[in-house]
């Protein structure tokens, strides 16, 4: 415990702040050109990505279930925030906080009634009911001629850049974690402890479980609003149970129940497959071919070597409340 | 300004549609051994080497986008070559259009791309035209009465053109008795192919990629269907015999251009791409082959590696007379340019006519 | 306090609890023995909501519990421990019993999303009680350790703790004593006796262990195939020969 | 020779040594019990014997060849029994499919029957529950399923983690009965984990007493229940 | 109206089969290890292509031949991976395995794409493959017939492997405890080897059958897998005949929505259906339920 009281410079406060202010910085010089775009681009969709990835950490990593449908309520949020940003004729200050919310609003809503249905199972059962949401989402929207069908929606206003993504990855995740050290993220972990257990001490299980799921929802909707703002064009496969698992390889490489590993998990997930992008195009073109062969085998390799992930059930100091930091929490 | 051009490629080298990454990545190098073999592109009388930076955009738009914020700002490429998909060009434009890089897919055929784009451009046709064009051929040339459609609801390009040959084919004076779908990689169609059997059509247009369109049309075969088969430039590549073998024998589709045609640009670029890949030509291949070529007369034209002064010089193209025939773009992003429509016959893919 | 009718329930063929009737008065300290197999642990399942009964009733102060989910039943005041330790193993010793005083946090929702100011204090109040809590049970050492790496004396004690922090009128204790050797059981029959008073608990107790029933136990039931076969005073019942005969076996062990 | 003999055996949990290098000799056709208190290693020292914890130190000879090379299932063919604490029936199995695995290693085929009817014989209740799926039995019921499916592998040596936890009174006189009677009739060895102390130095030879890790007494089991240390921290006072 | 609704049915029943051949072995491995394999489609895949290559590099080879030779290749690819990317995470977390197999998944993938190339091919014929006439027009192919006689062959063997042999009621005991199934002398590492063996080689087949009946490519196997896990879960996971019920469920919820509601919302009104299905009985068709004993 080398930090006394929890009074150091590493906390939680300072670090968003320091986040959001490097994130204003870095986009101001990529604006006028002094920063490469590129890192700037990358910047941003890690951000969106670990608000995707903490969010399913709720669920799949607190609180022990196997859902596999994340990306459809990314969707939800995404067509939905997309939809007003293109519809509804909004200033530019107005249209974006109103977007996100809706994309928000909606997908809670969704995940809310998707979350009453599935948790009348559990385990691989729960899988399959998630993995079928998506399904259907997808299905409908490449039905639903207004929402573009498989063409997608083209010209969305860009609203997004790596600062709103950095404010939004940053209030996901002071909520985030001061849910989960709350007597809500305790009851979430109970519930994958033991949930008969849980149930006996007084905590109404499906409410509790569907209150994370509800959560996870919503804050996935958030991504999906970033996410269609800042590529101006989304189209239903993007969102299909490929994107899910994307997310699902990130959560578990950075390691469930732990909200510094879905950082973790992201960034390196995707410095990876930049990485060998940029080293094997630098050696020849031909090697492009490789990249998908070779990502798949370190991902292999990390996971035969770190069983529990990157983080797995350890947090980053930092995170913590200064209370709990008082207190010799986790390295 | 050190010597060597480089130019962007997005391509789908993994992913679902890898074929085409493939004819795309073969098409790009057979460009690139031609231009070096002549000491280059000619930039104000300067011949400088073309370098291609080919990426994998693994046919999805999240990746397309990094792969275009790539080769824009770290490569610093002049233009980019790509995507294929229509979803992977969709999620590159706007990059390409803020950065100001001017982008040619050589066949995204979803109108959308290149809609209100200064700097996007694409080498082919559009669903609708060819949509229309097929219908047009169904009725007068082939007089189907009836038709019935079987196309990917999921995915863009075959839902395109399928809804514009149902209003096309009806507007012209056809019924359409069956209008079926299916999801990408599903491989079984007797479900679908049993009902539209059942409303007996004279021809069945299949807006389909030429890896499901044998499995569709052995299985109609196979159910007893004696209709004719119609499909679009997805169509064309060679695979569609191998697997479709005599079933395949009679239909009729609409392609960027025809092999046997007698035209000086295409007989060179396929006598090439065969010989060095030993592999046929399609339509993946010879929109980015005539993409490159007219990237590069562009900056010939522009005679500075200027991105403004390319993308001026692209919209400017007159006549370019590409292995997909004559290309002209009248100031849009999408050119003028024909159709034809390609017979199988005895195994081989034979011109029967054009359409404008 | 708690009551019982003619509780039923069968599991396909097989009748575990039959016709179970019992009354547990308030401050009783009252056993449940019996050979294996006889229905004990179906008997407590059925009392927390776990199974539903065939038939029967169960009133807590009068009011019918039947029906009602283990939550629910938790929160009218019943707790219990388990024959197979059912704690939250990947959680600290400290956060069990936290987590047991959920009820009592009297926080909304919204204090917890953004950490308001009656969020802090509440959570800085329930820690301390729940370290008081921890230090009565002679495990505030433990505190940061993970439950599942405590020895399995200290497991049973946690979960005793954890079911009490639920603020139970009546607590259930499913064969406490299990694997304890007889110096280490007379401790839990010290601490039992403890918590009884300190806790102004009514206790229903499942135990094999003669001992604990007898110094305990103010009335004992005994079941079989399901059935009552005796009940009463402790050492009345266990002097009963058709007790003897199903349960207890002669005196003599004849090793 | 003895039959089983383990040298300055260690184990350790990560940083938590459980076994600091233990001694224990048993002779053919001994009873050999090892109490200790909660967490004192019993149990480690068994899960090392079969195998199914990897050791640190020590050696453990088998007829006087060391077996720390032998894989877990090979331990069981060379005929030591491991019937562990909390019992290992198969929830998802049958009664009778549980006792038919128990044969996996049971080289003498033929005798098989025979060895199931002296199973049903001594617990009637398991042979009610044939078809019953081990995961629904009692505590109790278990137990027995657990003794009964060692008892078919037809051993030589057999390791009893707690066989008398969770049992009725009139049950673990039955086991230790049992234990007894398959030491006595079929000569077989037994090292018998034991929490119920006075029981267990009834039916045993011999005894060992572990405290956190360490042997620190042995003796014949007569000695051992009139020691003063054992009678205060195992036998309770009765 | 009769004829289409039995050529619908049939129909189902030949892609119920193929659901099938993936879900036997998505079911056997889930069964021991309670492992959702998600590289099980891809081995399926693999399978595909090596009865593929085995035809291409020797012509004339008999079916006879070939489909035990790909097989066996298969089974013994499907150990290897086991050994190597599965075994040392035997007792880690369930999703961190979940998490190898899909990046062995996207592996096996690749690495077919660029050795064969990213084509679909076929598989030439070797089975009957003539088509029957059954009357009314409604017809069926030979090879149809024989897949799904084969499933179901397969199925009832599987079914007295598991259920009935000694080495069956191993593979069961893995699934609940590890440790006690060694203690009865049980060669851990061979009995999880048999399993993948086993599901690997019933993968292998199915992807020969398919690579006939229809086409192998190198993706193939992510949809496939995805159903044939559906159609397991759907089943009731663990259980061989519930594989088997729930891939000629999934078909024919698939096959009749096409048929009679609307091919667009296929998977829609398909995840809708089994959807509800699996509200009504939450453990799958054959799953028991989670035994609560407490
Ligand atoms: N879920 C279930 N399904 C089938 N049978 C069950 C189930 N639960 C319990 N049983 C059966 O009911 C009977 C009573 O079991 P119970 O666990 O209540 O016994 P018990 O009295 O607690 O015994 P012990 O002292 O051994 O713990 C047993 O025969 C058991 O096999
Ligand atoms: N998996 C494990 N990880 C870490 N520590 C462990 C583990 N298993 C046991 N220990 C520790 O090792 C020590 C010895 O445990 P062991 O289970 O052998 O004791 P025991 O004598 O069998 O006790 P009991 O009578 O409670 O069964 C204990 O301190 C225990 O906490
Ligand atoms: C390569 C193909 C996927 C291109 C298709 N014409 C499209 O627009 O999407
Ligand atoms: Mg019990
Ligand atoms: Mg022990």
């Amino acid at each position: 415990m080398a930090d006394q009281q929890g009074k150091t410079l590493v906390r939680f406060r300072n670090i968003a702040i320091a986040t959001i202010l490097v994130a204003t910085l870095v986009q101001f010089l990529g604006n006028v050109g002094l920063f490469n775009n590129y890192y700037l681009h990358i910047l941003t969709v890690i951000g969106i990505n670990i608000i995707l990835v903490a969010s399913l950490n709720l669920v799949n990593g607190y609180l022990g279930e196997f859902a596999l449908g994340h990306a459809g309520f990314m969707a939800v949020g995404a067509y939905v925030a997309a939809l007003i940003a293109l519809k509804i004729p909004l200033p530019a200050l107005v249209r974006l906080p109103l977007s996100l919310l809706g994309g928000v609003v909606a997908a809670g809503v969704i995940g809310y009634l998707v979350g009453r249905v599935t948790f009348k199972t559990v385990g691989d059962y729960l899988a399959i009911i998630t993995l079928g949401f998506n399904m259907i989402i997808v299905n409908a929207i490449q039905n639903i001629d207004y929402l573009g069908g498989p063409r997608g929606l083209t010209a969305i206003p860009k609203g997004t850049n790596l600062v709103t993504v950095a404010v939004c990855t940053v209030i996901t995740y002071w909520i985030l974690r001061n849910l989960v050290d709350s007597v809500y993220g305790r009851m979430w972990l109970c519930i994958r402890e033991n949930a008969i257990a849980g149930e006996l001490i007084g905590i109404d299980v499906n409410k509790v479980k569907n209150l994370a799921f509800t959560i996870a929802a919503a804050f996935a909707g958030l991504a999906g609003g970033l996410y269609a703002q800042y590529q101006q064009f989304i189209t239903p496969k993007s969102f299909d149970y490929l994107k899910t698992t994307d997310i699902l390889v990130m959560l578990y490489l950075g390691g469930m129940g732990s909200l510094s590993g879905s950082i973790l998990g992201v960034v390196a997930y995707t410095v990876l497959m930049e990485l060998l992008r940029n080293v094997l195009g630098m050696v020849a073109p031909q090697l492009a071919d490789l990249r998908m062969l070779i990502s798949p085998l370190i991902l292999v390799l990390i996971m035969l070597t770190r069983q529990y992930g990157l983080m797995g059930n350890r947090e980053w100091r930092w995170l913590l409340p200064d209370r709990k930091q008082a207190e010799g929490g986790d390295a | 300004q050190q010597n060597g051009v480089k130019i962007g490629v997005s391509a789908p080298i993994s992913g679902d549609i890898a074929a085409l990454g493939q004819s795309t990545k073969n098409a790009v190098l057979l460009a690139q051994e031609e231009i070096n073999a002549k000491g280059g592109i000619d930039i104000g009388g300067k011949k400088q080497k073309v370098t291609f930076i080919i990426e994998d955009d693994e046919n999805k738009p999240e990746s397309a986008a990094t792969v275009f914020q790539k080769m824009i700002n770290q490569d610093k490429v002049v233009a980019i070559i790509g995507s294929q998909s229509s979803k992977c060009s969709n999620a590159g434009a706007p990059i390409a259009e803020a950065a100001g890089v001017p982008q040619i897919s050589p066949w995204s055929t979803n109108p959308n791309v290149t809609k209100d784009k200064k700097f996007v451009f694409r080498a082919c046709f559009i669903d609708p035209f060819q949509g229309k064009a097929v219908a047009g051929f169904a009725r007068g040339k082939m007089k189907a009465q009836t038709a019935a459609v079987l196309y990917d609801v999921a995915s863009d390009y075959n839902k395109g053109i399928a809804e514009v040959f149902r209003d096309e084919f009806t507007k012209a004076g056809g019924k359409i008795v069956g209008f079926e779908t299916y999801n990408t990689n599903d491989k079984d169609f007797s479900a679908q192919l049993s009902k539209i059997k059942g409303a007996s059509p004279d021809v069945l247009f299949l807006p389909n990629y030429f890896n499901d369109v044998p499995l569709q049309v052995q299985q109609a075969r196979k159910l007893g269907m004696t209709c004719k088969f119609i499909g679009s430039d997805g169509w064309d590549n060679q695979e569609l015999i191998k697997m479709g073998g005599k079933d395949m024998e009679g239909s009729f589709f609409s392609n960027h251009y025809s092999p046997d045609v007698d035209r000086p640009a295409s007989k060179t670029f396929i006598a090439n791409y065969t010989k060095k890949f030993n592999t046929q030509v399609d339509a993946a291949a010879a929109l980015t082959y005539d993409s490159v070529y007219i990237l590069v007369k562009a900056i010939e034209k522009a005679g500075k590696l200027d991105p403004k002064a390319i993308r001026d010089a692209i919209a400017n193209t007159k006549d370019f007379d590409g292995a997909t025939g004559a290309i002209t773009f009248n100031g849009s992003g999408d050119p003028v340019k024909g159709a034809v429509m390609i017979r199988i016959d005895n195994g081989k893919f034979v011109f029967d006519s054009a359409v404008n | 306090m708690l009551k019982i009718e003619n509780l039923t329930r069968s599991f396909g063929g097989l009748t575990a609890v039959d016709d179970l009737s019992l009354h547990l008065e308030t401050g009783d300290i009252q056993g449940i023995i019996g050979p294996n197999g006889a229905g004990k642990t179906t008997a407590f399942n059925l009392i927390t909501g776990i199974y539903r009964p065939d038939q029967g009733r169960i009133l807590l102060d009068g009011q019918d519990l039947s029906g009602l989910t283990s939550d629910v039943i938790s929160r009218r005041g019943i707790a219990r421990t388990f024959q197979n330790i059912r704690l939250f193993g990947k959680m600290t010793v400290w956060d069990n019993i936290i987590t047991a005083f959920h009820q009592r946090m009297g926080h909304g929702f919204w204090d917890a999303v953004f950490h308001l100011p009656l969020f802090k204090s509440r959570e800085r109040e329930v820690c301390k009680e729940s370290l008081a809590f921890l230090e009565r049970f002679g495990l505030a050492e433990r505190r940061n350790e993970l439950a599942e790496n405590l020895p399995y004396g200290e497991q049973r004690r946690l979960e005793i703790a954890r079911a009490l922090a639920t603020n139970p009128r009546v607590l259930l204790l499913d064969e406490p004593a299990a694997g304890m050797n007889p110096t280490e059981v007379e401790g839990l029959i010290g601490l039992i006796r403890d918590i009884h008073r300190e806790f102004d608990l009514s206790i229903l107790l499942i135990e094999h262990h003669m001992p604990v029933v007898l110094k305990l136990c103010n009335r004992v039931q005994v079941m079989d195939f399901g059935r009552t076969i005796a009940a009463g005073d402790p050492h009345e019942v266990t002097g009963d020969p058709v007790v003897i005969k199903a349960y207890l076996g002669d005196e003599e062990d004849g090793l | 020779m003895s039959i089983l003999e383990i040298k300055g055996l260690s184990v350790s949990y990560g940083a938590i040594k459980a076994l600091e290098g233990i001694d224990l000799r048993i002779e053919e056709g001994e009873i050999v019990s090892l109490l200790g208190a909660n967490g004192a290693g019993k149990t480690t020292a068994l899960r090392a014997i079969s195998r199914l914890l990897p050791i640190q130190g020590g050696d453990i000879l088998f007829q006087g060849k060391s077996i720390t090379q032998v894989p877990v299932h090979g331990v069981v063919s060379l005929g030591i029994a491991h019937v562990p604490e909390g019992r290992g029936v198969f929830p998802s199995l049958t009664v009778q499919e549980n006792l038919k695995l128990g044969t996996w290693a049971n080289k003498r085929k033929s005798a098989i029957p025979d060895l199931r009817q002296e199973v049903y014989r001594i617990f009637p209740r398991l042979e009610e529950r044939k078809t019953q799926l081990a995961g629904t039995l009692s505590g109790g019921e278990q137990q027995m399923l657990a003794l009964g499916r060692a008892m078919m592998t037809d051993c030589r040596v057999m390791l009893l983690d707690e066989p008398s936890m969770g049992l009725s009174p009139l049950f673990v006189k039955e086991v230790f009965r049992v234990i007894k009677e398959i030491n006595a009739t079929k000569g077989t060895t037994i090292l018998l984990v034991e929490q119920n102390a006075n029981m267990a130095l009834k039916i045993a030879h011999r005894g060992y007493v572990l405290e956190t890790g360490n042997i620190v007494l042995e003796g014949t089991s007569k000695d051992l229940a009139h020691d003063p240390r054992v009678k205060e921290a195992y036998l309770g006072h009765q | 109206m009769i004829a289409t609704a039995i050529q619908q049915l049939l129909n189902a029943a030949q892609l119920g089969a193929v659901y099938a051949l993936i879900a036997l072995g998505y079911t056997m491995v889930y069964g021991t290890i309670r492992l959702i394999n998600f590289a099980h489609g891809d081995i399926f895949m693999l399978g595909g292509f090596v009865g593929f290559l085995l035809v291409s590099v020797i012509p004339g080879l008999p079916v006879a031949v070939m489909i035990p030779l790909a097989m066996f290749i298969t089974a013994m690819i499907g150990v290897m991976i086991e050994r190597v990317a599965y075994r040392k995470l035997r007792n880690a977390q369930r999703m961190s395995l979940v998490i190898t197999a899909l990046g062995v998944g996207i592996f096996l993938e690749n690495l077919v794409r660029i050795l064969v190339g990213p084509q679909a091919r076929q598989i030439p014929a070797q089975l009957p493959n003539k088509v029957l006439k059954l009357g009314g027009g409604v017809v069926i192919t030979e090879d149809k017939i024989l897949v799904i006689l084969i499933s179901l062959a397969l199925m009832v063997i599987l079914w007295v492997f598991v259920n009935r042999t000694l080495i069956g009621t191993a593979m069961r005991a893995v699934a609940d405890n590890r440790d006690a199934v060694q203690l009865m002398g049980v060669n851990l590492n061979l009995i999880i080897a048999t399993t993948f063996a086993v599901g690997s080689a019933l993968a292998a087949a199915g992807g020969i059958f398919f690579g006939q009946a229809y086409s192998i490519d190198p993706y193939m196997g992510i949809d496939l897998g995805w159903k044939a896990f559906i159609a397991a879960v759907i089943g009731g996971i663990g259980s061989i005949e519930g594989a088997v019920i729930g891939s000629f469920l999934l078909a024919g919820v698939e096959v009749l929505t096409v048929a009679y509601l609307s091919s667009n919302l296929k998977n829609g009104i398909a995840f809708g259906l089994l959807i509800i299905l699996l509200l009504i009985r939450p453990n799958g068709i054959m799953g028991r339920a989670e035994l609560k004993k407490v």
